[in-house]
This record gives C-alpha cells, structure tokens and sequence, in this order.
C-alpha cells in the first residue's frame, strides 16, 4: 500500500510542478502578447483601430494583481477546468481545442507506440533467444533508425510515397477533401486508418529500435538465470521456456520503460504531426508556440505531461499485474 | 561481484571498430572539413548546382557549397552535443549519484526532482524554452538540450552509485577514514565510467537529435550552421520538392551516422557492463565452429540440418552462457536496463 | 558393474565390497567436458561413474573442479560454450531398457529429462521463475509429461507434493519472492519429485542457507530418498555434510574424479592426498584441532596458486 | 486628398459597370483554396474578430467598392453604385446598389451601411457622422478633409446586416486571461453567417469549411457550385498539394513555379505589391543608437547592396526591383517625382559605397572594414527566424556590405524579439516588410512610414497603426504630407510628393531591397475566369478580401 | 586499561511497516591479544553489531567504548578511533575496488592516518604486505584485484585493516566466502597477526568449528539477542541454552558421517 501512496505522491507533486511551470514560465520571460499578436496581424494587411481594440481586449489587459494572486487564479481556474481561451483561435476555449486534437494523438500515437513496443518486443526477445543468429546481427543495424530525425523521415515519405508515387495523403487524419468533418462511418475510419499510416509508421521506424535492443540485451541476461535452465530441465517445450519463462521476465523493465518512452514518443511525435498536418496535441502546440498564443501553449503542454503522468499510472498499475514482486510489495 | 569482470577491455569487436570508425570519421570530418572546403557562407557560386566536381555535394538555393556546410554543420552540430551532453551528464552525475550515495532525504528529493523532470515532456519543454528565448547561440541550444536532457542518465547512475554504495570496498574506505567526496570521486566514480560513457553518449545523441528538432521548428541555434539548421534551410528552401537531394539528404544521413555510431560504440560498452552480453553470442559462435569441426560429441550426431541453430533444443542449443559464477549482480543489470 | 573404469579413481576394497549387488541406474564412462572459450577450459575430464538405484552419491571437491559441469553433462544441459567432448551416458530405466542419453534428441530428449532424471539446481533459491505462481509452475512439470493429467488430479498432486516436503499446500498460489529460501528450496525438491524419476542431481541445495534450515532439508532428502529409492548426485563442497548424508563419495579434483570411496572409507582412510586436504580444511567441531590455528604450525600461505574463482556458494 | 486613382472630381464609380458577373460555364466540381489557414479552423466568420475566416471577407460580407490593389483602375462598385466627395472633402455621399438582399432573405439598407460604420465596434475616429439620406444614399461626415480616408471606407470596411449584428451587442465571451470580453467581437457568427456576398456558409470542421453559391446574390448566381477551404499548416504541405493537384487556388511562396505550371494544369501570376526594405533605426535624436544613424552609413549601405543577386538567389528571381520613392513601379509611375531615381540600383557599387563612407570621415582598419573615431561599423541585420527569403537576403547583405568594408551580421531572431524591437525601437537593421497601399497611391506610406506623427522616442512602444519604425523625423517631409492629405488634386499631391521622395531618398530611413512577389496558383485546367497578365481585374490572392470575393464571383468550370 | 567496549547496543531498522530490531542488547568487551567470536544463524545480527563497531551505522542506542571513553561519531575523534579500530569484510571481491592497486588500498589508510607520507610510503606498503605473506611485495603492490586470487585479496583487505596500526580488528565472516582450502590459511593468518600484535579481534562466523578453534570466548546471537557466551571449549561442549544445541546438532560433523542416514532410516522405521 505504501508503494501506491508514494506512487500517488509523485504524481500528484509532479503534477503540481508541470502546471506551477506552466502558469510561471511565460509570465517569467519577457514579450508582451499584445505587441506580438498586433506584429502578426499588422503583417497579414490591414489593421483597424477596432480590431486592435478587441485584441486588447481579449488579451484582457494584465491586471494589476499580484503573480500569487494570478497563480491563485490559475489554480481556481484550472480546477473548473478552465484553460482559458486560444488567442489564435479566438474564441475557443482551450479545452474544446484540445478535446478535439487530444483523440487523433492518443489513437495515432497510442495505436503507433504500441505496435513499435510490441515489435521491438517480439524481435528483440527472439534476437536474445537465437543470439548469434541472422535476426541478432540485424540488431545494430537498428540503432541506424533510431538515430534518424523523425521528421526528416517522415519528409522523405512524404516526398517519396505522398508526392512521387501518390500512395498516401500528404496532409489531414482523414480526407480533408471528402469529409466534412469526423463522421461515424466505415468510410471515415478507412480514411483515418489510411491517414495514419505514414505518420505511424514514422513513429514505429524511429522508436522500435530502442525497444528491440533493450529486449535483445535483458533477453539475454535473463536467459543466463537459474530459472530458465530448470524449465529446460524440466523439459518444457521450448515455446513455452521462451513465453512464460523467459520473455516474460525480460520484457519486465522494457514495461516499466513503457510510461516514460511514451512521453518521449509524444514528444517526438509533436514534429510529426506537424510535418503531416495531423490534427494532434502536438500540432495545436506548435501552433500555439508559433503564435505566442499563451493559454493554448500552457493547456497543450499540461495535457502531454497529464498524457505521460497517466501512461505511466496505467504502466504502474498493468505493471503490479504482471510483476506479483511489486503487487505484493505492501 | 560484476567489476570482478570490469577489467576486461573493450575487445575490438567489430562492432566497436564501426562505431569508433563513424564517429572518429565525422569528428575528423568537422575538424579538417572546414579547413579543405570553402567558406560555408560563401555564396559565391551558381545556386542549386547539382553534385559536380569542385562542388561534391553541390550548392543551396544561395550558392552555398553544401559540403563545406556540411562540415561547418558538423562542428556545430557536435558542439551543439558535446557541450549538452556535458551539462547533461555533469546534472545527472551530480543529481543521481549524490543522491544515491548520500540517501536519505537528499535522495528523496533529488529522486523526486529527477522524476519530474523524467515526466515533463522534454521536446515540448524545450520548444517552449527555446521560443520563449529570443536571443538563442549555440550555446544557449546546447544549454536547453543539456538542462532538459540529464534525468535519463541521473536515474540510471542514480540506481548504479546506490548498488555501488553498498560495496565492500565502498564500506572499506569508508572504515579507512576517506571522506565522503574523495569516496565518491575516487572510489565510487570510476566505477560509473563504462556507464557514464554511455550515457553521456547516449545524452549527445539525443542533444544532436533534439537541436535537429529545435531547429526544424524553427527554433534552432541563430547565426550558426549545424545539421538541424541546414535540414531546416533545405526543408524551407524547398530542396526535396525541388529535387535537390544533395541538399536535404546529406544532414539528416550524418546525423544518422554519427548516431548510428555512438550507438554502435554504447553497445561496446554495454558488452563490457554486462559481459553476458558480449559471451553469448560469442559462446554460440564458438560451439557452431567446434561442431563443424567435430569437436562436439553431440554436434557430430546431429550433424542432421536444421536442428543446430534452431531454438527447438533447448538442450543443445544455446540459450546460455553457461557461466552461472559469474553472473553480475543481476539487480544491476535490471536497474540499467529499466531506465 | 563397477564404478571403476579406464584408468580412474582411487578406490578402496570396502567399495568394491559395497558395490556387490547393486543396480546401475545411470552410467557415464569417459566424460570430457570443455568450454570454448580463450584458451579452452577442460572443465571435465574422463570422469566415469556409476550410480545405482536408490543411493546416495556425494559428489566434492572445490570451487571450479566442475562438478556442476559434469552434472549438466549427466543431464544433457550443456549450453554454449560447452561442448562434450567424449563419454556416454546411460540410463537403465526401470523396465529394463537402457537409453542412451548422448543420443537422445528433441522430444525424446525433452521426454526424458524430469521424468527419468531430475534436478535441483545450484542456485536454486532463483531456480523458480519470479513472475508465475508455484502451482503454475508446478503444472507446467505435469502437463508437459503427463498430458492425460486432469486439472484437478494436477492440482492434486500439487498439494500432495508440497505437503510431502512440509510446505504449506496453501503456497501454492505464492510467488517465489514470498517463500523464505528454505521453502523455494523444498518447493525445488517437490518439482524435481513429481514425476517420480530415478534420479535426482541436486547441485549444493543447501549452500545459500543456515545450519538449521539446511540440516531440516537435508532430512527431508532422506527421508524422501527412503520413501521412494531415487539415487541422489548429492554435489557440494561441504565434505564433513557428504559424509553425513551420502553412502558413497567421489571426490573431483580439476575435472578430473580423483577418488571415489564409501563414506566411511574416505573418512576413515583417504586414499588421494587432495581428499585429504579437504577433509583437514573442515576442523572437527568437538574433535581436536588438527592443523588449525593457533598452535603455531602454519600453512597459511595455503595453495598458493590460488583459484582465480573464489566462490560465492 | 483621395486616395482613388486618376479622378479629378473625387468620383470614385460610375457604377454601369461592377455587378460582377460569372464566366464560363457552371460546374459542381468543389473548388479546393488555400488561403492560408491553419488547423484547427475554428469557425468565426465574423468580420470584427480576428480570427476571421477568409470565405467571410468578401465571400459573405462585401465592401462598398473593390480596390485592384495591382492597377491604376477605378475601383469595382460592390453594395455601393458610386460616391462622391465634397470640395473640401468633409463629406462623402454614397450612392448605394439598389435590389440587394442579405442571403437570409432582408432587404439590404442605407440603415445597414449606416450600422457598419457606427456600431461600438467598427466606429472609425475620423468619421463625426453618417446618415442615410434616404434608402440607398449614405453620407459619411468629417471633421476635417478626409481624403486620405476613402480608401478605408469604401474599400475595406465590410457592410454587416443589422438586423443580426445589433442582436450580438452584447454578447460575451471569455479573454485568454480568464477576463470577459463583451460586444460584437465576443461573437463568433458560426451559423449560416449573413452576408450578401456571393457564397453560402455551408459546413465547418477543424479542418476544412465548405462554402455553395448563393443562389440570390445580386451579381447573379455564381458558377461554382462548391467551395472548400482546408487548412493546411506547412507551406511544404500545400506545395505537395499543389504537385499532386489536390488545391485550385491558391497564393504562396513556390521557389520554382514552373515546376507546378509546367502540366499546364495550372495557371499562375506574380502580383509584387509588398516591399522589402532594411527597417534602419535612423533617427539618433529619438535615442537610436548604432552607426546607422549616420545617413552616410545607410547610403554606403544602400550602395553595396547587389540587389539583383538578392532576387536572384533570395527570392529566387521572383521579386520586382523597387522605387526608392516606394511608389510602386508601373501602378504608381506618375507619382514619381522627376529627377528621382526610377528603381534603386540593382548592383552594388563598392566604390561609390567607399567614397560616401570616406567623404563622411569613415577610414579602413586593417581587416578591411570602415570606422570612425576609432570605433569600426558594425552592424546587426536582423530577420525573423524561419522566413528564410528574409534569412537568406540578410546573409547575402552581409556578404555584400563585407565587400563594401562594411561589418554587418546577419542573425535571425523570433517574431517576439522582432516585434518588440521594431516598435520600440531597440535595433539596428531589421530585415522587414512595408504593406504596399492597396491603390495607386503611395500616400499611405508616405504617411504612416514616414512622418514624425507616426513614431514615438525609442523606448515607447509605437501605437498600433503607427509604422514609422526607423524613428524617421523630417519636418520638411511631414509638412509636405500634411499637405498632401488635404486635397484631391494630383498636382498639388504630387509637388508634395517631390518634397517626400528627396528626402527619403536621399536619408534612406529604410532601404529599399525589392518588392516581394505574390505568387497566385490557379486550377485553370477546370475553371476558368481568373485573373490574369492579361486581364488583372483584380488583386489575385486567395486570402485578400475583400477581392477574393470578386473574384469566387466571377470564376466559372470549363464545361 | 585498552580496550573495545560495547554496552548495551541496540539497532532498530525501519522496515516496510514498522521497525526491526536487529541487534537487542549486546555488550562485550575485546581486549588485546585475545579474540571473541560471534555466532548464529543468519539474520541474527552479527554483522550489524560489526558494523556499528566499525562506525558504519551508528546504534540506536547504546555505547563504544575505546579505552573507556565514548567513541565520536565524527571528526578527529573518530579518525582516532579508527586508527585503532579496523574491520575485514566477508567478501574479498567486493572489498577491494576493482579500478584502484593493491598500493592504493593500502596507502591511502598509511596516509589518512599519518602513518606514513612520502618516501616511507613505499617501504610501509611492502612491509604490510610482507606482513600479511604477500611476497615478493613489489609484485603484488602492483597487481589490481582482479589479478589476484580469493585468499591473495582477504590477505591485501587484512592488510588494509592493519596499516592505520590497528589493535582491533572485526573480521565479519572472513574466510566464508574463500574456497575450502584456502579457508586455514588465511585464518592462520589472522592468527599469527592476533598473536604476534596483539591483536584484539572480533571474528563473526556462522562456523562453529572454526569459532571454537579460533577464539578465546563465543556469543551466540539468536534474532539479535545474545543467547549464551563463555569461554569456547565450554560452549560448544557444553551448551546451556537451547538455540546453541540446535546449532550444534544442526553443523555437519564429519565424524558421524552417515549418523543423518541412519536417524531417518530409524525414524522411518519407527514412524512404520
Ligand atoms: N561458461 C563458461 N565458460 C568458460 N568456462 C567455464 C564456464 N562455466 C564454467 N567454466 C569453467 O569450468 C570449470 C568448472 O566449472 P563448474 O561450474 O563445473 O565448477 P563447480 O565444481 O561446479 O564449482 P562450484 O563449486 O563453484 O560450483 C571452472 O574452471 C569454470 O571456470
Ligand atoms: N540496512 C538494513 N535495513 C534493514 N534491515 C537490515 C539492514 N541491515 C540488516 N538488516 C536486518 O537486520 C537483521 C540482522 O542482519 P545482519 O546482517 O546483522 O545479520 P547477520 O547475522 O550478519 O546475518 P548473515 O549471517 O546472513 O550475514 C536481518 O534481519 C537483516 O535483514
Ligand atoms: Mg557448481
Ligand atoms: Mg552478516
């Protein structure tokens, strides 16, 4: 029990450290929001005196409180669930902005992490089990693809499959040119699944590696245990020495790497999306980033770290599952 | 009882003469580079030029020769790694193995910060960071990538001093009346290099790696060239669409090989950690060439095909490395591999 | 059929006497063993031996000699980088039919190993696999020999065997992190025992735990061996434990068997001067104090050589 | 003085002309634009909100008239038939289309023009009053002549019904601050948004909206059925787009256009508009600091600039050369002033460069470069990051000034940073932009660039509307402005405008470079009716209003 | 009067829901020349008694007396105390650090504790290492640990002990992790050193024999309590508490080499 109340206090200072950087972090650094947005406008064309007028506005003319009182602020906002609104995207609030990016990110990169988790899985806990094989001198090789620029790649598909050879969109989670919109049919989720195969495929390129030869390695060590050479002993089918005994216990620490690769992974994928037009959190950052639109940054920025804090919760919780040495820990 | 195996060196594996080749090869590449080639910023030349010769990986859309910005690139690029990669692991050095050598409530909250910032998603911290940042050099980049970059290495160097605390000889000197800092310094720190090594290459690779990012996005390093802003350049100037490969490809490649090749070198390392790692596959090999000379008993009658890679027979197959003496303390391994 | 073979151990007539009328269970003759390593080790070196139905054979000798070695080689659990370089096994089963182990292959292999000859490993307090429970790994021995075996006669014969070895039935949903060693260890004894085999090679079961704990486990062998007549390789380096246990010892020496007497016969009369040594090396606890301490004789430079290996077991 | 083109009486439309009228044939085929935007689109077809989409600036809501910002033409009458100034232009009549309907089927009235320009909202300083004389006549009072204002008021003001806006007054919504924010611009105007311009609000998604043709509009119906706005984010992205023939229209920066013309499956035009100058932070009397204070320096500077390398490789030979009276070469060409240099110099004169500087005082150390006083040149040119013709420009002018003996370095830095800076003044040399005027005028440079009303000492952040970055001061020139915005007669404008371009001519408080193409693509293939060379009937972009509208009007299929 | 005196000690751990006692109440008293062991089960404590004595862990109640007076837990006094108190460990490989020289593990206690400086240095590194028969010195200063066998190292970890001129030395199982004929030399050693220097020593062993033969007094520790001591000879021959019995019964005894097998056949027979 006592490991879950440390677990649940990590996550809650954690939690309370991302958003007390997120409310501080703009408010410590110099630029004034009004002065940049107005720049941005000013270079589109024409600008009213009306329109500056509703900017200033809608920026809501810093008030004269102290940074604790807005911090005070920010938390009773925070907890009505109140980001604020986007000022590129005025006036939408923050929430619906994410609500709306959040499940094309969790379903691309959530559908991605997992088939690269279990591939780098599968293939390094075979390339530890026939070492010294063909599939174990492929590992190096591997390391190549982790080392890519994600988008670099991603920029080549596109290049080579979206332009060249026209196999895949080039922009959109779905036909932006067909759909008005998500709708609930077969279409659609075809068209979703097509979408997201470049971008998928990106992520599972540029992460499988790591998985793989992490695999590979514990594979190995593990293999060298008391335990598996009783289970030959005990002249167990090989399949089953290899599953239950072996890739078992090996994968254990690439599960618990699982939560915080996952941050990683949404981290990288911020790039990707933007390269593919993908309407994710990790676009809506950059695009908040891009236009100094403050409330938006801060909510997408609080959202990936919640995403993170909560894969690895769930790793936490699927980890007791599988390892009875942590649920039993009291 | 691992270090009683420490001492053996780095065998020239092929492995980590490819890596020394391709790391050795670029860094040699940014030394001289700049030197043989012509000014990175010169624009002196017909633009968009294809491969030619006097021109090997012919010019931008400005005429500049991508070559010798390539090699200007690489300088930055490694610099940009290097000094992030310095912070990064002097950070987690100081975070992780104070921390797991003093325990207590220092560890506690060290931990606690090193876990946070485990959490907090890097990419997007150093995006914001770096757009807030208006003035962003080299260094400010590197500096960035070395404060978001350390917590990875602080946790596996943290859970490495904590094993290594307990030691014996950690005990030892302590008995002996050696002070805490020279017990850290002397005793306990060389025993983190093989794994310092690693990380802090792993850390420069993920600084290259994160700077390409950076400055993809636009917020790379001002005024200096390095691979991420030559990709950048390249992806803006429109090189792909406009078939100029030789202006695109090249960075992203370097970056690849000179990662390809610190990962290469790291898993040296990691055979010397974990010599497991480095025996097993070589045990297999071995008793492969014995069999086909005949050596082994039990090989001469399976001389019948497939059966002798195959995993099929647990018992005449390889899936150990036989030595259960010497068996590192297996905690160790799991630790390094969890993080 | 003698134990004595080629130009082998040393041996003394009581042996030859004790051996009259026994029944061979499982034969080696000419066992080398080496790793392919850099040099090449030659961790067994034509070691033979005979072990017959229902006795128990002590296996000593120091850190390193290969004793585990040769007792994989029994088993046919060499791994990479050994190879066997000569020798063959034989196991006469029960019914009458010899199987030659050296040439038994996949299933036949697998069908062989648990059933006929089982084993209790060195390390056996990380001999069960951490992350599934005993009774599953207890199933596992049963469905893989005994597909015709109910769920519920399994879960029978679970039981059956944990109370046989005095644990707890209700262990049998626990994980191995929460047995004590003791308990893995006897929950290792009851696994080796569910098949019933002929054989049992248990390599130093006992050298991680304490006096108390051991001796209770070591009674538990007994007392098993006595129940159901399965011949024991008993291998440690505990000598004056061999010598309490086991009706016949074979003293190895760098791969080599350099000595293979009756209990009795080794204690009272070693023959090998290295048996001797060992003997010396364990100062009787209420005898006197033979070469050790404190009387100003000293050999305290020891083998000065050394073994590089110094053992954690 | 008007801002219209050649008209000496201040009539600004004839108005038998206008009603936009389609060509070619109609056709179901979605027309597929980018203009611009970005996802997620957030629906506000508002015009007073800044997030406005495009389809709602002259796609739904329309202007009086139609300003072709590349021609010197009478501009298009939209919702008005005409309008005429007063003699001393205090007053501005306009005579509005009769027969016009909002799309939701109200009758279009002088009450709605009158609400346009008199809501909270929209309410211009300089207009005291206006009224609506009777059903389809406006009049627009000023308190002083307002010449200089026509442009504002019919060309860029869109007509809203009133009928609908009067009903969102008071409206709320929330600020990014957490704040309330109250009136018309609390107003998203997402449903079926009224207008009375051409297209129809049809559906919208975070990343794409879909306009049809309205069936009533006064211009008659238009022949595209369909329109789609997507959003897009990377230029790269829409370039692929525009490859693969996935967008029809649309305006962007494509290094080699004959890449995507060469099928003939699209047309193109380049439409250069907008200059690009070095901003020079000149004025050392409201607390600049640099060398470039010294005229000397900008003109040293002015003379080592190659800006035909700069088209070349910067803009990919794109741009247009510039006038260093900023009048727009071929639109504006009789406003220059005899004697004054027709284009800037399109190569560098290293040697002229050297005399200035030398005359000034300036000498060479011994790496090459100029100082005074012991204290060399040097100089930061910076560009916003990730604008990389700006980028590249900045690097090949430091190139150049090297050559030049003068030290300039180029570093990019962020829009924060290059906002900041050119408002209050903290800089040397930035690489930016000048918004060309949207008629054949240069006044409004003149003005808002030029005059010491519309800049603040370094250190005050210069008010929105106020361009005057480089802190430029010359009485003579603010004199000669002032002047020129109180009549409507070309001659008397264009003395002024002599006095003008001497002195900035001469003080180079920002130096010309080029004027930035404008690259219009266009589905020619299946449409027909765009602007052209040959027929620019109006400003191309797909993300000007209002005349994209007019020209969404006038665009009809092939078939 | 010299001597190491403990009073009263008491270490508590916390552990996962509440406190271990781990060593309850044990006093004694080392003196010069003359060596207690301490034996029990595993997990009884012993090796934490070692270790407060060697200021490893510091007691949660109870004193350390050297000489009569309490022993500082820092700072000079305790730089004192170590010059006079040192301890080997059980396992030689983990003693000595795997990237230091034999030279540097015994020079820098020379060092610390101002035994030697400079050019004495070398000489006072040979002189312990021929001390502890580990000669030629100059070869063996040079070796790493790994370059040495299991007996070698406990020779160099002994070695250490003495260099600060130690008079009492813990020695936590020193030999139980050294193979079986390596096991006499290196006690015979500490022997000879006990003797020679008079030595105080505290050998901690789960041995009984070796802790008969080797010792002047035994306590037996059962769960942190001592449960019996006195003179050697007496305990094992005649022991009074129950938990000394069952240790004696349960240490292998070559002499009665298969008494195991015949009690079971007897109690079978009986069971039957
Ligand atoms: N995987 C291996 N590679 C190389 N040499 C090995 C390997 N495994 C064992 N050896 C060597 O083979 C010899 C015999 O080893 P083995 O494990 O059989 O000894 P042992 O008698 O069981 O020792 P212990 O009492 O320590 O268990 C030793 O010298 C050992 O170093
Ligand atoms: N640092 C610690 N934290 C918590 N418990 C500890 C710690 N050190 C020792 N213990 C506990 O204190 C008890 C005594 O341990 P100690 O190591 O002194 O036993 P020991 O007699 O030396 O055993 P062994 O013969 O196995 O070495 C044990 O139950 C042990 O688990
Ligand atoms: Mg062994
Ligand atoms: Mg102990």
């Amino acid at each position: 029990m006592k490991f879950y109340l440390r677990r649940i206090g990590f996550y809650a200072v954690t939690l309370w450290a991302a958003i007390s950087l997120n409310f501080f972090i703009p408010r410590l650094l110099p630029g004034d929001p009004f002065t940049i947005i107005m720049a941005k406008l000013q270079r589109a064309g024409d600008i009213s005196p009306q329109v500056e007028n509703t900017i200033r506005l809608m920026l809501g003319a810093a008030e004269d409180k102290s940074i604790w009182e807005q911090y005070a602020d920010y938390w009773a906002n925070l907890f009505q669930g109140n980001l604020g609104v986007s000022v590129t995207q005025f006036p939408t609030p923050v929430t619906e902005l994410i609500g709306d990016a959040l499940p094309w990110t969790l379903g691309l990169v959530g559908t991605a992490t997992v088939i690269s988790f279990v591939l780098g899985i599968g293939l390094g806990a075979l390339a530890g089990w026939k070492r010294g094989s063909w599939v174990d001198g492929l590992i190096p090789s591997t390391t190549m693809l982790q080392s890519l620029p994600y988008f670099w790649v991603a920029l080549i598909f596109i290049f080579v499959f979206s332009v060249t050879l026209r196999w895949f969109p080039i922009i959109g989670g779905y036909d932006v040119f067909g759909f008005n919109g998500p709708e609930w049919t077969w279409a659609f989720v075809g068209s979703v699944i097509y979408h997201a195969f470049l971008p998928a495929l990106t992520i599972v390129i540029s992460s499988v590696g790591g998985w793989l030869l992490g695999m590979r390695n514990m594979m190995v060590s593990t293999l060298s245990e008391d335990y598996i050479t009783t289970a030959e002993a005990k002249g167990l089918r090989p399949r089953r020495v290899f599953t239950t005994y072996a890739a078992r216990n090996a994968a254990m620490p690439s599960l618990a790497g699982f939560g915080v690769s996952l941050g990683f992974v949404v981290a990288g994928s911020l790039v990707m999306e933007q390269v593919f037009t993908y309407p994710g959190i990790g676009k809506l950052m950059i695009t908040a980033v891009r236009n100094n639109d403050y409330a938006l940054m801060q909510g997408t920025f609080l959202v990936i770290t919640l995403a993170v804090l909560a894969a690895l919760f769930l790793m936490d919780v699927i980890y007791g599952f599988i390892d009875p040495r942590t649920r039993h820990h009291g | 009882m691992a270090e009683r195996r420490k001492r053996i060196p780095l065998t020239w594996s092929g492995k980590l003469v490819a890596g020394v080749v391709l790391v050795g090869g670029i860094i040699l590449f940014a030394i001289v580079g700049p030197w043989v080639t012509q000014d990175p910023r010169s624009s002196d030349n017909p633009a968009m030029l294809p491969p030619e010769p006097g021109h090997w990986l012919g010019t931008t859309s400005l005429g500049y020769d991508t070559l010798a910005q390539l090699a200007e690139g690489a300088r930055g690029s490694l610099l940009v790694g290097l000094i992030a990669g310095f912070i990064a692991i002097a950070l987690a050095l100081l975070i992780g193995v104070v921390g797991g050598y003093l325990r207590g409530w220092t560890d506690e909250f060290l931990s606690l910060v090193t876990g946070i910032w485990l959490v907090i998603p890097g990419l997007p911290l150093m995006i914001v960071i770096a757009s807030y940042l208006e003035v962003r050099s080299l260094w400010v980049v590197a500096l960035i990538l070395g404060i978001t970059g350390w917590p990875g290495a602080a946790v596996v160097l943290r859970s490495q001093a904590r094993s290594l605390r307990v030691r014996d000889y950690v005990s030892a000197a302590r008995v002996a009346g050696e002070r805490t800092p020279r017990i850290i310094l002397v005793e306990v720190l060389p025993n983190l290099l093989p794994l310092l090594a690693a990380q802090f290459l792993g850390a420069v690779l993920l600084a290259i790696l994160g700077e390409a990012g950076l400055s993809y996005l636009g917020l790379g390093p001002n005024g200096s060239i390095t691979w991420g802003t030559m990709l950048n350049e390249a992806y803006t100037g429109g090189a792909l669409t406009r078939g100029a490969w030789w202006w695109f490809v090249p960075p992203g490649v370097m970056i690849a090989l000179f990662g390809c090749g610190l990962s290469l070198i790291n898993f040296a390392i990691d055979e010397v950690v974990n010599p497991k790692l480095r025996l097993a596959p070589a045990a297999t090999k071995r008793v492969r060439k014995a069999r086909r000379s005949g050596r082994d008993k039990l090989g001469r009658q399976e001389a019948a095909p497939a059966a002798a890679d195959a995993p099929a027979a647990p018992g005449v197959d390889p899936h150990d490395d036989g030595d259960p003496h010497d068996d590192g303390d297996p905690t160790e391994q799991k630790e390094k591999v969890d993080a | 059929m003698t134990a004595t073979t080629t130009a082998g151990p040393l041996s003394s007539a009581t042996h030859a006497d004790y051996l009259e009328g026994l029944e061979p269970v499982l034969t080696a003759h000419d066992i080398s063993i080496d790793y392919e390593v850099d040099p090449p080790v030659h961790a067994v070196r034509h070691a033979s031996l005979t072990l017959h139905r229902g006795e128990i054979l002590g296996l000593a000798g120091e850190s390193g000699c290969g004793k585990t070695t040769l007792a994989y080689g029994l088993n046919r659990l060499l791994k990479p980088p050994a190879i066997l370089r000569s020798g063959e096994v034989t196991f006469h089963d029960a019914d009458g039919t010899d199987v030659d182990v050296v040439a038994l292959r996949d299933d036949a292999l697998r069908a062989f190993r648990w059933d006929k000859v089982s084993m209790v490993f060195q390390g056996a307090m990380n001999s069960l696999n951490p992350v599934i429970s005993v009774r599953k790994q207890l199933h596992d021995v049963m469905t893989t020999h005994r597909p015709q075996m109910t769920r519920a006669a399994r879960d029978e014969r679970s039981a059956e065997l944990l109370a046989l070895v005095g644990v707890d039935p209700a262990r049998l949903d626990s994980f191995a992190h929460e047995l004590s060693g003791g308990m893995r260890q006897r929950v290792m004894i009851a696994m080796a025992l569910a098949l019933n085999p002929q054989v049992m090679i248990m390599d130093e079961p006992t050298t991680a735990l304490d006096v108390v704990v051991q001796r209770g486990i070591l009674r538990e062998i007994m007392r098993l061996r006595e129940q159901f007549r399965f011949a024991v390789v008993f291998i440690t380096h505990d000598l004056p434990m061999l010598l309490e246990i086991s009706d016949r010892i074979a003293v190895m020496r760098a791969g080599e068997i350099v000595e293979i007497d009756t209990a009795e016969s080794i204690y009272t009369r070693a023959q090998h001067p290295y048996t001797r040594e060992l003997l010396t090396a364990f100062p009787s606890l209420t005898g006197e104090r033979g070469s050790f301490v404190r009387t100003g004789r000293s050999d305290e430079t020891g083998p000065s050589a050394g073994t590089e290996k110094g053992d954690a077991s | 003085a008007g801002c219209s083109g050649g008209d000496d009486n201040g009539d600004t439309g004839t108005g038998e002309t206008g009603a936009p009228a389609a060509e070619g044939a109609a056709t179901d085929r979605e027309l597929v634009i980018w203009a611009g935007s970005q996802t997620p689109i957030t629906a506000n077809f508002n015009p007073y909100a800044v997030g406005v989409l495009h389809l709602a600036n002259g796609g739904i809501y329309e202007t009086l008239f139609n300003y072709n910002k590349v021609k010197d033409v009478d501009p298009t009458p939209m919702l008005a038939e005409s309008s005429e100034w007063n003699a001393d232009g205090t007053e501005l009549t306009v005579k509005l289309r009769a027969g016009v309907t909002w799309n939701d089927g109200e009758a279009f009235t002088a009450d709605d023009v009158v609400y346009s320009f008199t809501n909270e909202t929209a309410k211009p300083s300089y207009l005291a009053d206006a009224k609506a004389a009777d059903d389809t006549t406006v009049v627009f009072s000023f308190d002083e002549p307002a010449f200089a204002n026509e442009f504002a008021i019919l060309g860029s003001t869109y007509i809203v019904p009133q009928h609908v806006f009067s009903t969102h007054e008071e409206d709320t919504g929330e600020s990014a601050e957490g704040g309330e924010i109250k009136g018309l611009i609390a107003w998203a105007n997402a449903e079926s948004p009224v207008g009375t311009g051409p297209y129809l609000l049809d559906t919208t998604s975070n990343a794409a909206y879909t306009a049809k043709a309205n069936p009533d509009y006064w211009g008659g119906a238009p022949k595209v059925a369909s329109l789609r706005y997507v959003g897009i984010d990377a230029n790269q992205s829409a370039e692929d787009l525009l490859t693969t023939g996935q967008i029809d229209w649309t305006t962007m920066f494509v290094p080699d256009p004959e890449r995507i013309t060469a099928s003939g499956a699209y047309g193109y035009v380049n439409t250069p508009v907008d200059p690009t100058v070095l901003y020079t932070c000149a004025n050392a009397d409201l607390g600049c600091e640099g060398a470039q204070t010294d005229v000397a320096v900008r003109q040293a500077l002015n003379l080592a600039i190659d800006r035909g390398t700069i088209n070349e490789k910067a803009f990919v030979g794109l741009a247009k050369e510039i006038s260093p009276t900023f009048a727009l070469l071929g639109r504006d060409d009789k406003w220059i002033a005899d004697g004054m240099p027709a284009e800037s110099p399109q190569t560098a004169d290293a040697a002229a460069a050297a005399k200035v500087l030398e005359d000034a005082g300036y000498t060479k150390d011994a790496d090459g470069f100029y100082g005074k006083d012991g204290k060399p040149v040097e100089l930061t040119l910076t560009s916003v990051d990730g604008w990389s013709d700006y980028n590249n420009a900045a690097k090949l002018i430091e190139e150049q000034a090297r050559a030049a003996g003068l030290k300039v370095t180029a570093s990019t830095i962020s829009w924060n940073e290059f906002a900041d800076a050119r408002v209050s003044g903290d800089f040397e040399l930035i690489m930016g932009g000048v918004v060309g005027t949207s008629i054949a005028d240069p006044f409004q440079i003149y003005r808002e660039w030029f005059t010491g009303d519309y800049t603040q000492k370094v250190g005050t952040a210069l008010e929105p509307g106020e361009w005057n970055f480089s802190r430029y001061a010359n009485d003579e020139v603010d004199a000669a402005v002032a002047t020129a915005s109180q009549t409507n007669d070309e001659a008397v404008k264009k003395e002024a405008y002599a006095t003008v371009q001497k002195h900035i001519v001469e003080d180079l408080p920002y130096i010309p470079l080029v004027v930035n193409a404008s690259q219009t693509f266009f589905n020619s293939t299946n449409y027909t009716g765009w602007p052209t060379e040959d027929d620019m009937y109006m400003f191309p972009p797909s993300w000007q209003g209002p005349s994209s509208g007019l020209i969404l009007s006038k665009v009809g299929g092939t078939e | 009067m010299s001597s190491l005196e403990v009073r009263h000690l008491v270490k508590d751990f916390k552990v996962r829901g509440g406190k271990l006692r781990a060593v309850n109440d044990v006093s004694f008293t080392l003196e010069p020349g003359r060596t207690i062991a301490v034996v029990g089960e595993s997990g009884s404590g012993k090796s934490t008694v070692a270790r407060m004595i060697a200021q490893l862990e510091t007691p949660t109640s109870g004193e350390i007396l050297l000489d009569g007076a309490p022993v500082a837990r820092r700072g000079r006094a305790l730089a004192v105390y170590r010059h006079q108190v040192q301890m080997v460990f059980q396992d030689p490989f983990a003693s000595l650090n795997p990237y230091h020289t034999v030279a540097h593990h015994l020079e820098r206690p020379l060092k610390i504790h101002g035994v030697a400086k400079g050019d004495a240095l070398r000489p006072a590194v040979h002189g312990l290492l021929e001390r502890v028969n580990l000669t030629p010195a100059e070869v063996y200063a040079a070796k790493q640990p790994h370059e040495m066998s299991g007996g070698q190292r406990q020779r160099v970890a002994i070695a250490r002990a003495l260099a600060p001129g130690a008079r009492f030395l813990v020695a936590d199982e020193p030999v139980s992790m050294l193979d079986v004929s390596i096991r006499l030399g290196v006690l015979n050693l500490l022997a000879r050193l006990q003797r020679e220097e008079n030595l105080g020593v505290l050998y901690i062993t789960h041995d009984l024999a070796t802790a008969r033969h080797f010792s002047d007094e035994i306590i037996v520790m059962y769960r942190g309590d001592v449960v019996e001591r006195g003179p050697s000879d007496a305990v094992i021959l005649d022991p009074q508490h129950d938990y000394t019995k069952t240790l004696l019964a349960a240490a292998p005894e070559p002499s009665r080499h298969g008494r195991l097998r015949d009690e079971v056949r007897a109690e079978l027979a009986a069971g039957a």
